[in-house]
């Protein structure tokens, strides 16, 4: 058992809690609470840098699955049985819990999803179809996922509608100044990520999506890379559409959140549709259920959102603030580490690390990036190599490809040390 | 749970009061539980204000049942006004036990429709309606 | 560790695997590999008979999950690492092994989806908006489950086409004489359930499969109560999409498959859009990557996908046909206590076990089935009491609910005695 | 794993052979590795059925870069019907090292683009051409 395990038996950042230590985290404790970061690779220990692409999850989580499955597990909402009613009950609460995580006003504005790709799709269907035309505009960035590109370059060609990208500087930030152009346009709508998955920039949500409202968009914001790593309050934030996905916060892969307005959701007509979406069905004609369970077609990934909902709570243990400082900690050491050992390497992004979350994508001038990562490898040392979902964006910074290494609250700097020790081996290999 | 079937809630299940139709009631409303298929119609006599006479028709389960007997025998002979402040929670009290959330709906057939038929008095007069549905095709 | 974690370790069926005896499955020993089932509930040991509404999970599932957390988390098909790299080939290992189970031609033919309702709605959304126009006909039953009706309500409301039903027997066959007649209105598809899973029927798939495709249409089944219950093979089936849900059939909630004829995948636009699924993409367009992953948009559910490799190959271990003999055992069985113990109950659904699977619907004259299943729940058994997903069905045999025990691989006469018992108890109560 | 950066491999990603435009191919075939970006052009100058000379420019890893190399040496001089049989595993044969699933696409990119280029010169004469992409928006 975790010291989390169960949320609440210990105050968050208490003296009690070895995990915090003069209000920062101690990775170095935190550690212990994943099982894999105990493992080894090739017979080395594992470090573990791939947070972006998925995070690895901590007892508490691994646990709760295997509680329910061992427990309590029943389908949800329709049985009246003890295990039906404890399996809905956790399933509702780890809702609860979800929402309240990142704020929201109420728990029935968050549907549970199988990741954030699939939230995209759900609004793009849904309210995409019943609100975009012929001619509307949507603005997009040069920044984005394919998760949040495709479904609306899918949209569009239905549609006829236009998409518009906000370009970025070389650093990696939005020109907001063309923003401001596009905005003109009068356009529908504004989707655009919390924080680059390959540049790590952290866009101004707050200030964006004012302006967004100010010319009549509504704004939808991809919080993948946002949720797990620095506190996200929908409200203070004051967008229309928020989605991320579990398995990058530390829950289970099948776990994630669309959180939207009530009005949007309650006018918006349903995507997928079949049991417990429903309120009556006859032949020919059926009527909807309510929120959120109009959103939710079929027996949900119960077991996910449960482990989601336990990873969310261990979340809270640490505190968001503490992790993104942790993060940001980490970021201006790598960037500072790296340039200063690694001759020659490129890193790209902004060179502000409060601006930035933890992410560094790099390329070494002598090795292709999926080498660099298939050498570091051997020493254990788990990067991303490619172009992280973000093609349109690599063609912009006129790369093929990227390598990328990314934090989570586990990562230390013993970490970027390891990193920095097998580059500079590539290195070595490559040049000899 | 063990509470829940106690004799005299399956007393009131088997012999409901206030069963059957009203002759000229003031207000006639239908509920439904969609997730069991279960109905209940509602009916006020209403005269100065006073519900002078109630009846309820239709079928459930034990709970919703027994919750609608002895929740028309509550309202009536009260003032609207009494009827109005009747909640949720008093008609909990009133059937003494312990409710699951699954059979929350149960319990709260009858009032849920009590709450319909005292917004239709209110806003169109005594006239017949029925429970809305969701949106829908 | 149950003896079939590995599958292949022991022969099934051999002299050395003591659940099957003499080609009989021996429920008794094979609970012991479902912890839950050890359990109790109020306090009384639990009886489990709501496995039509998701099944209960052996220890090699529930481990399969755990060492994917604890020893290999990653996320998959883009990672140059160890455990990416074993996640990739556990992942895609499972997709071959479920593509197998069914005995799909090919395993690119199987999409990992989250349950037996995705996979409808991703034909209807695909297949069906590029197919399906004004006037043509889709013919359903009166058999279906929501998931395979309310879908294509929404899609004859939007494109006009219309919707004809293959009408029941009172015993809860369909109409074959209707269907025939139907099938002259030369339908664009007909889409109808394998298993009833409110009264239990099985329908002819392959008869009716080739009767629609002489007259033209296609054939999509939904599998969902099928797979988990009887050997299942598309290709002898002859249909043309095939689904199912993972979590009733011993496997996580969150894995389901949808099969179908390569050529028809080929052929159908994409659905969800995103990362993985994509093949080419620029700021403006994209183009799809080949098949599976065309319909696999964003980070899969990697998890349920490998713990429904490790359920297929736990019932490969029991063999299907011996599930299936085990299970209409028990429906004869069931049928006969239940009538002979229990004075004035209704049962319904076909008479005769060879033409029905392993669910038993009922109405007690004295009590609603909701009191029924709540006074059943008191001695730990757990039936479901509701329209089970099929209002239309409900609303033809004139009934608003029905209670009703479903039984798989771990059910036994024990917990058939048990709801008899059960049973007379609640009409004791209700006639005291 | 460990055997995949051998000292030939490196040798062959630095100074690959046959790297180079060719003057008058036969056939100019493009291939492209989506995942990564990486693109690489064949080029076979064909006379009286043999493969006389051959080339290919374009960039990516040590393992499609190597291949590349090792698969030009290969077919340079052979009869055209040789080149045909020169499968996926010869080409892995010729590497010489342990490759992954995940490296596979690096290591086959020469061979796909030798095999589309083969297709080519079979089906339209010596015509340059470009890999096809999926279907797509
Ligand atoms: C026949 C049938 N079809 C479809 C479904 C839907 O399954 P799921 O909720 O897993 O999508 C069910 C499950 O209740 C079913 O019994
Ligand atoms: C910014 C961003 N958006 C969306 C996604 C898609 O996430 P998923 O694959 O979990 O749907 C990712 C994950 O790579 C991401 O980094
Ligand atoms: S089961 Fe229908 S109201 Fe209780
Ligand atoms: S990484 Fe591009 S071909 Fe190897």
């Amino acid at each position: 058992m975790t010291m989390t395990s169960e949320p609440g038996t210990d105050a968050p950042g208490s003296a009690a809690d070895p995990r915090i230590r003069d209000g920062r985290l101690v990775a170095e404790v935190i550690r212990a609470d994943f099982p894999i970061l105990g493992t080894t690779a090739h017979g080395v220990p594992l470090v573990y840098l791939d947070s972006a692409a998925t995070s690895q999850k901590p007892l508490a989580v691994i646990e709760a699955l295997d509680g329910y499955y061992r427990g309590y597990n029943a389908n949800v909402h329709r049985g009246i049985y003890d295990i039906s009613e404890r399996a809905t009950s956790a399933y509702e609460g780890a809702r609860a819990r979800i929402a309240a995580f990142i704020n929201a006003p109420e728990s029935r504005e968050l549907i549970n999803v199988r990741n954030a790709t699939e939230a995209i799709n759900l609004v793009a269907w849904s309210w995409g179809r019943a609100n975009i035309g012929e001619g509307d505009v949507i603005v997009l960035t040069e920044l984005e996922h394919h998760a949040n590109l495709v479904p609306w370059q899918l949209l569009a060609a239905e549609k006829g509608a236009r998409l518009e990208f906000i370009p970025i500087t070389d650093e990696g930030y939005l020109r907001q100044e063309v923003y401001a152009e596009l905005l003109k346009l009068k356009p529908k709508l504004v989707a655009f990520t919390h924080v680059s998955n390959t540049l790590g920039t952290i866009n101004p949500v707050a200030e964006m999506t004012a302006q967004a409202h100010a010319a009549g968009a509504l704004v939808l914001v991809d919080g993948a890379q946002a949720v797990p790593h620095l506190p996200v309050d929908v409200q203070a934030l004051g967008v229309d559409f928020y989605v991320f996905s579990g398995h990058k916060m530390l829950g289970p892969t099948g776990s994630g959140g669309l959180w939207a307005r009530r009005e949007l959701l309650e006018a918006m007509p349903p995507f997928m549709a079949g049991g417990d979406m429903i309120r009556t069905v006859t032949l020919r004609a059926s009527t909807w259920n309510e929120l959120p369970w109009k959103f939710e077609a079929g027996t949900p990934d119960i077991s996910a959102t449960i482990g989601l909902g336990a990873a969310v709570d261990y979340l809270t243990g640490l505190g968001m603030a503490r992790v993104r400082a942790h993060e940001q900690e980490l970021v201006a050491y790598a960037l500072e580490a790296i340039a200063e050992k690694v001759p020659g390497i490129s890193l790209y992004g902004p060179r502000d690390a409060a601006r930035r979350g933890g992410v560094v994508p790099f390329n070494l001038p002598e090795a292709h990036p999926h080498d660099v990562a298939q050498l570091l490898d051997r020493v254990g040392v788990c990067v991303r190599a490619g172009h992280h979902c973000t093609m349109p964006l690599h063609e912009r910074l006129n790369l093929p490809a990227t390598a990328r290494a990314s934090f989570s609250v586990y990562s230390t700097r013993q970490d970027v040390d390891a990193l920095v020790d097998g580059l500079r081996d590539v290195q070595r290999i490559f040049r000899s | 749970m063990d509470d829940l079937y106690r004799d005299y809630i399956l007393e009131h299940y088997r012999r409901p009061h206030n069963f059957g139709p009203l002759e000229d009631a003031s207000v006639t409303r239908e509920g439904a539980n969609p997730l069991c298929g279960d109905r209940i119609t509602l009916q006020l006599g209403v005269v100065d204000g006073v519900v002078q006479t109630v009846g309820f028709t239709g079928r459930g389960c034990a709970i919703s049942q027994a919750s609608a007997s002895l929740l028309t025998d509550e309202i009536k002979g009260k003032p609207l006004a009494d009827v109005q402040s009747f909640g949720a929670d008093d008609l909990l009290e009133l059937l003494g036990i312990q409710i699951s959330p699954a059979r929350l709906k149960c319990a709260m057939l009858s009032h849920d429709t009590l709450r319909g038929a005292l917004s239709q008095l209110a806003e169109s007069g005594p006239e017949a309606g029925r429970d809305q549905a969701g949106a829908g095709i």
